[in-house]
């Protein structure tokens, strides 16, 4: 059953006015020509169609929750509901941003604590908590390789070095930053191609970014190497942390030889992603960089923890948000690595690469083409459909769409550009053997539908509140409010 | 083991399945050399009950004031409702909507929102949020330069009392590509009108209004819309979301209205948390569409015609246009927009005016009270729900004096704007009584009347 | 999709630890053979897996929170979430049951304060909250009565009338409590019918226990009349206040001449009914039976708030529950009655009347049967299928399963059980006139395919996890563990 | 209007298509001069926000203390995710699962618990949930009286030691149907098996086991079990269900195993709360399900085969069987089982024994520490989680200068039991940390030196 739309529930004069302050008389201290003089085109429900409106509404989704959702690049791991109903304390939610330290001294322990807890684990010498989100800890760590290079004099690095297969927040920060991109192709074997890489740099170089182990699912096997190539030609190397989930306690981004990482909490460290967010995309940096992280950080002062802001780092790239990030996600994080500890963080990538290979496994096994076969895969892998594409005209998307018929939330679809109808799969650790079966099971049978019947496994999904949408028309014929629907604008 | 299903019979399987005779022997690919992360000084696991203690009393660790402080973040009352519904395991743990047909409960609830926030900004489109207010502020900025007819036009003329915090997040941001910010000039608190004829407009892509201004104050938003299209610049409103329900929203002000609207998301039932996660909100003209950075979903029908939605123009977006995406944004912050829309549905265009008016009250209410402590003036009229107070006296030991009596006083603005002399910016949103309200002004008095307090102990 | 049990994805070795604390050495103490020596079938499942499940299972709930639920008597209205997060603070669930008063003053402070209003709001002198649903207040009420014979000496009162309609907590209450059910029948206008009253009081009857209005959806209106015979008669009588939502602030009980009423908080105030219980059936009595109210009670005492226990109230019929009785839930409906205050509860009865009246009369010009054509509904009232049973073959039950796969909870079936094929129904206030309208056409449309093709209506429900279960194969063929499957029971 | 959505519009409209003038109109079946409801000293209606801010200071008055109470409720650890689940609106808003293809979630959620507490209890079935743990017992006691083979059996014997709580429940409970306890012999804190023989059991329909009994003591189940059935009587065996992890359950007691077995819920994930809600648990063989009272839900099929979930043997029930019924229980405390289920399903059988043996260790430790004070002692062993403490003065005013400092020092044994002494009920749940129970000591210490205390202030 469709869902009508809120505005549509809606009828002037009913309302949840229990959730209102009780109304005052005008006042005289605002001037008519300041006044809003239309009424906004807010819904007027009741408190209980508000409820079964969002309540349906969440039934819609498939969630982790709900499914398993093995989509490549994204993490889709359990959230431990105590990281949740910790964050949301009472006595967490009602602080005020700016109340005075020796007020936050709780919240402000867990952030200095934290900040400690990533520098073990990315083997580096500083962390700022600040950025809100993956790309947002791209563009300080890119930002931060820039004042490195003009704080030294060095005008010239203007281009930063990315991969054909990363992820697009990094070229998309490069430019933000004002930097130019520098593309460089993947070897057969998904690593880098080092001969290029060679090609590329030069003293125009401000750095590289890199994700270890790559979108492509593998590790870069010649890591130092590139790190060599790139700190010889004056550039520094940018960890796209990403991909943490892989190495946690395994290997320290620091030694690789990166200057500057950034994690996406969200993902390895497991605070939820919210149907979009928020995030934490935290970076830490070696000593190199430490004077530029972004502020907020926190220090201890006087035996108590403080602040540290503009004015004790003055080479800070300065403030990424108003004021600490998303501090509800960092300390979900906090709750989350503290529940771990050292022993259950090592265990986390361990068994996030077991459950990948072990898909990869029998995923070939079953006689699919598996993107790089004689590399291990890391906590994800690719498997391309060409071949089924081919001889079936089903594509990859067909397939996810399929899943979603089979109650498994799709891998993520043609990405990275470079392999053909691909699928990058991350099963993540907290999914159970049985899980990863049925999902084998499930490409299985779909392959089986195609070959069969093409159409059908076409006509998926059939078992969505919708089917498959119209995309095109989505762009072609905006329709972006409801206001639109009811009088289309000029 | 936490969190992990797999039991020692299962892996031995899963192993023999792969081939491989160890979990280490997974990470074989690692150089030797790199294997080794020892991870100093992360403690060791700790059950749920004993890391639940340690929240509990780092939770309690000073119990929360009375709340007069504002400046960017306001203790707005948040129904029950929101974050009951907000933390559905179905919204809570869901990716970005990217796979439609298995999302259309955030995508239905994103076009909502979309469509809440263009009425309230009083626009045609909305994006599904950004990162926060400053960063909203920083996007418009760099949106106004992109969608700007004057060619290379890399300036932003903006209020001398812009919010500091978006003034440094955008400082940040925008460095970059070579924007810049200019002031405004200002008397009585707000932009002065009758000065704007002497500010030079070459080179400047847009000019912004912030309504209120972080004074609190209200500025002259028709004028300075009129004034800044009429020489060629864009027009960005940056907003406190309740006020919208309230004054006049950015799409009508002046003779054409403004082009872009972007602001804090935090008062539309989001917690104050210690400074987030919140959302910025961004909206503008249909014309500017394809300018504005992040999401934005779109309704359209499936194979059958049925109506549903889908996540619409990614063609801006990173992971399609890369180096020449509107913005690098990725993950935006879901979930906050989730909780504002369902506090929105509940407090309709009566309840969030009714918020609108009982701040604005409550605020008039304090800044009488408290200008009648001897030697205590409030400058500026009128305000929306922040306003000035002029102590006789610095702002900073009063406000410790304050808070170690339980009162959070406001935000000293002498750092930021030394101009203001004394000043401090005090806000009392509708969740003061008139009791916390009456506290407050026999507080500050006292905490004026130094040494009478410092003899009395 | 079938979820499966959780014990079908336990597998030994597999667990959530984190849930427990750090294992300790085996206690010298314990000889072993008070130790258990098997493993308990409990499932060892992953922190994910319960989430997921329990999240699925949830899904499969038709509820307030999804569904227009017009469950007749059950008064199925929106639970204010504010109830249950209010109750939940932290700071009310840490509170041991015995903390010493003291340190209870709060939710002391709560209990005495809803024992005022619930005096006010059945107009009654005192009040115990102790009874933990309906039928423990109907036993309470009737020992009372019990009790308050036996004080006078009076032994010989034995018996407790029962109108036939009643529902069936109240004959099994009196057998409970020892005594003797007398039934008398209903006239055809749904009053009680008087000189079968009259004839069936004397020196045996203890009292009479009566809903009104009754469970026909009608107020009894010769109310007075009743009270007056059964005064006459020696008896005492008890109100059933499961109906509250249909008066409430509109009349009182104890201006009806009732003794002693209960009240279901988990109806009229809206405490959640949490897919079986917890309720709460609050009983409240007049300065006769004040004396026989259970313990523990709230009183004041050196301006503290106090426990009334058996001591201060020696005539006491004792306590019913081990502690206070379900106190979350009276504090869910001490919330409810704050927010509504005086004004707002009276809007309750008057819009759940209309409510219930408005949908009378759609169902009637309609044409369907309804029970008692010539009066008012209450809150509820009784449509009959008998005609469309007859003519098509479709019976209630039939039109109870095909409104399900229309979206709707069905009515209440069979009850009362003097009305054939009846549908009871109560929409209560909370539900918007567009709901009530869309069931109306939802049973218009059913007795439409009914008439077209019966056989149709009988395969509902389809769109409900499973169809129509076999009830009796449930009786014969028990099946009420996981182990009974495994290894039948000899 | 609060929680009613209807517009004005609407009222008019729909009075119209009732032919009524007016929403009073709509009672004119009461005698007018019934219609009358002044409800005075209810107060006028409040907004959430201002109800919010009453509750929240009311759930902080006086800080909940450190807990070594237990006498029947108890301080246990519940993890998050339990009332994150069971408070999801499906669970919390439904009603009993009448209605069962639009009730499977529930439905099935009881069979799995019905599954793990007839497991727990080493028995064959269990009912869906009873109000609590007292009434729980009362019901066992009127279930084993219609069960039984003895036509005109009435009597029950019980522990001396039997928890006062369910004592006076049962005494009002059953008193209208005649039933009557009576204690059995003791010795040592436990039932004295060696003089059971001067024990009549004519009349008797059943003999109570409680394990532990209220005084934490572990009785001799076994025996107590053979000696019972031996003579015609039913066993009940009224059990602890974390106990039941570590300790031999009553369907293995003796040859044969108990018949019944009831208890309290609350240990299994339910908030202490001030006492309730919680949920008592009924279990029994297969034989007695028929004189069980309560719903009981049996897995069926639907048309097409496909498994599914009903209640079942409703014929036992008020709603059918009316003054036959086995109980009048209609409503029972189904979100309580809710959260039971997810609780057990959490913890697993190694988690809850975990949680027992932790229990139990900590309750050694606290006995150890408070009997090095002096002249205090611990008579009884052995115990589960809670111990006899004797004390030299009376305990009262020990308990109150303990409170005052912040512990909640344990349960006054001297009212119920005044053979006794100056005896005192002390538990140490697996919350209690090793920190907290070496404080207990310490305060334990200071508040029997009464006479320095006094002199210090
Ligand atoms: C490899 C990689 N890099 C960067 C990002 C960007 O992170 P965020 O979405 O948090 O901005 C992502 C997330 O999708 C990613 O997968
Ligand atoms: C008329 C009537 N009386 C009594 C009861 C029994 O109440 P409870 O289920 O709370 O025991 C009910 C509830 O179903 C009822 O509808």
């Amino acid at each position: 059953m469709r869902e009508p739309l809120i505005f549509e529930q809606s009828r002037a004069g009913r309302g949840a006015l229990l959730q209102a302050p009780t109304p005052v008389p005008p006042s005289p201290d605002l001037p008519a020509s300041l006044l809003r003089s239309d009424v906004p085109p807010l819904p007027e429900v009741s408190e209980l169609q508000v409820v079964r409106h969002f309540t349906r509404l969440s039934q819609q989704n498939f969630s982790i929750d709900t499914h398993f959702y093995p989509l490549g690049s994204c993490t889709m791991k359990y959230n431990p509901r105590a990281c949740n109903r910790l964050a949301m304390l009472p006595g967490f939610l009602a602080r005020h941003p700016l109340e005075p330290e020796a007020h936050a001294q709780g919240v402000l322990e867990c952030l200095f604590e934290l900040q400690e807890w990533l520098k073990a684990v990315t083997g580096m010498a500083g962390v700022s908590l600040t950025p809100m989100a993956g790309a947002q800890g791209e563009f300080a760590g890119v930002a931060m390789i820039d004042a490195y290079h003009r704080a030294r004099g060095d005008h010239a690095r203007r281009q930063i070095i990315v991969p054909d297969a990363a992820h697009g927040t990094n070229p998309a920060t490069a430019t933000m930053c004002g930097l130019d991109v520098v593309e460089i192709p993947t070897n057969a074997e998904g690593d880098v191609d080092l001969d290029a890489l060679r090609a590329a740099v030069g003293p125009a170089t401000a750095g590289i970014m890199l994700t270890n182990p790559s979108t492509l699912g593998v590790f870069e096997r010649r890591i130092t190497e590139i790190a060599a190539i790139v700190h010889e030609a004056g550039g520094l190397l940018y960890y796209d942390g990403a991909n943490m989930n892989a190495i946690l306690g395994q290997v320290l981004p620091g030694a690789m030889g990166f200057d500057v990482v950034h994690i996406n909490l969200h993902k390895t460290f497991s605070t939820p992603h919210g149907g979009g967010g928020p995030g934490a995309g935290i970076v830490a940096v070696n000593q190199r960089l430490e004077p530029f992280l972004p502020v907020p950080m926190v220090g201890q002062r006087d035996g108590r923890y403080a602040w540290l802001t503009e004015r004790e780092r003055p080479q800070s790239i300065g403030r990424l948000s108003a004021f600490m990030g998303n501090t509800g996600i960092l300390l979900r994080a906090w709750v989350y690595m503290r529940l771990l500890g050292a022993e259950g963080m090592r265990r986390v990538s361990a068994y996030a690469v077991l459950n990948a290979n072990y898909l990869l496994a029998r995923l070939r096994d079953a006689g699919f083409t598996v993107a790089y076969p004689g590399r291990r895969a890391s906590h994800e892998f690719i498997i391309s459909l060409k071949d089924v594409a081919r001889d079936t005209g089903v594509t990859a998307m067909d397939f996810a769409k399929a899943l979603l018929d089979r109650g498994v939330h799709a891998p993520t679809t043609y990405f990275p550009l470079l392999v053909p109808e691909c699928l990058l799969i991350e099963p993540t650790e907290t999914e159970a053997q049985d899980d990863l079966d049925r999902f084998v099971e499930a490409l299985v049978e779909i392959r089986a539908l195609a070959r069969r019947d093409a159409a059908e496994v076409k006509r998926a999904p059939r078992t969505t509140p919708v089917g498959r949408l119209d995309d095109v028309r989505a762009a072609k014929q905006l329709d972006v409010t409801w206001q639109s629907r009811r009088a289309p604008a000029a | 083991m936490p969190f992990i299903p797999h039991t020692d019979r299962e892996v031995a399987a899963m192993l023999a399945t792969i081939g491989a005779g160890s979990l280490d022997e997974l990470f074989d690919e690692i150089p030797p050399a790199l294997r080794n992360a020892p991870l100093t000084g992360v403690p060791a696991g700790l059950n749920e009950a004993g890391v639940a203690r340690i929240m509990q009393a780092r939770a309690a660790r000073n119990v929360p004031a009375t709340c007069f402080l504002g400046a960017g973040a306001y203790d707005h009352h948040i129904p029950a409702v929101v974050w009951e519904l907000a933390t559905r395991g179905e919204f809570y743990s869901a990716y970005t909507p990217y796979q439609a047909e298995a999302s259309q409960g955030t995508l239905q609830l994103i076009y909502e929102y979309q469509s809440m926030m263009a009425g309230l900004t009083g626009l045609d489109v909305s994006n599904a949020s950004l990162y926060d207010g400053a960063t909203a502020f920083a996007e418009a900025c760099l949106m106004a330069v992109r969608a700007s007819r004057r060619p290379g036009a890399r300036r932003i003329l903006v209020p001398r009392y812009l919010s500091p915090a978006y003034r440094r997040v955008a400082r940040a941001l925008l460095k970059g590509q070579g924007l810049e910010l200019t002031d405004l000039p200002v008397r009585d608190g707000r932009t002065d009108t009758a000065a704007l004829e002497s500010v030079a407009t070459d080179g400047v892509a847009a000019v912004v209004v912030m309504q209120p201004n972080f004074l609190g104050s209200l500025e002259p938003a028709d004028a300075l819309t009129d004034w800044a299209q009429a020489r060629g610049a864009l027009v960005i409103g940056a907003c406190n979301p309740t006020a919208l329900a309230l004054l006049k929203p950015p799409g009508q002000w002046g003779t054409r209205g403004a082009d872009i609207a972007c602001g804090e998301g935090q008062p539309l039932g989001i917690p104050l948390a210690s400074g987030g996660p919140y959302f910025g909100f961004l909206a503008c003209r249909s014309a500017l569409v394809r300018q504005m950075p992040g999401r934005i979903v779109g309704g359209t029908v499936d194979g059958e015609g049925r109506p549903g939605f889908t996540l619409t123009l990614q063609a801006r977006e990173q992971h399609i246009r890369r180096t020449k995406a509107t913005s690098n944004i990725c993950t935006n912050q879901g979930l906050m927009v989730t909780a504002a829309t369902i506090y929105l549905s509940l407090l309709g265009p009566v309840g969030l005016r009714r918020v609108a008016e009982a701040c604005h009250a409550n605020t008039r209410e304090l800044a009488a009270t408290l200008s009648r402590c001897p030697g205590v003036t409030v400058p500026f009229r009128p305000f929306f729900h922040e306003a000035v107070v002029q102590l006789p006296v610095p702002v900073a030991p009063v406000l410790a004096r304050l808070a170690a009596g339980g009162i959070l006083g406001g935000y000293d603005l002498s750092a930021d704007f030394p101009e203001l002399g004394h000043a401090l910016l005090v806000c009392a949103t509708e969740q003061r009584t008139p009791e916390e309200i009456a506290a407050y002004g026999t507080a500050l008095a006292a905490a004026l009347d130094a040494p009478a307090m410092a003899a009395a102990g």
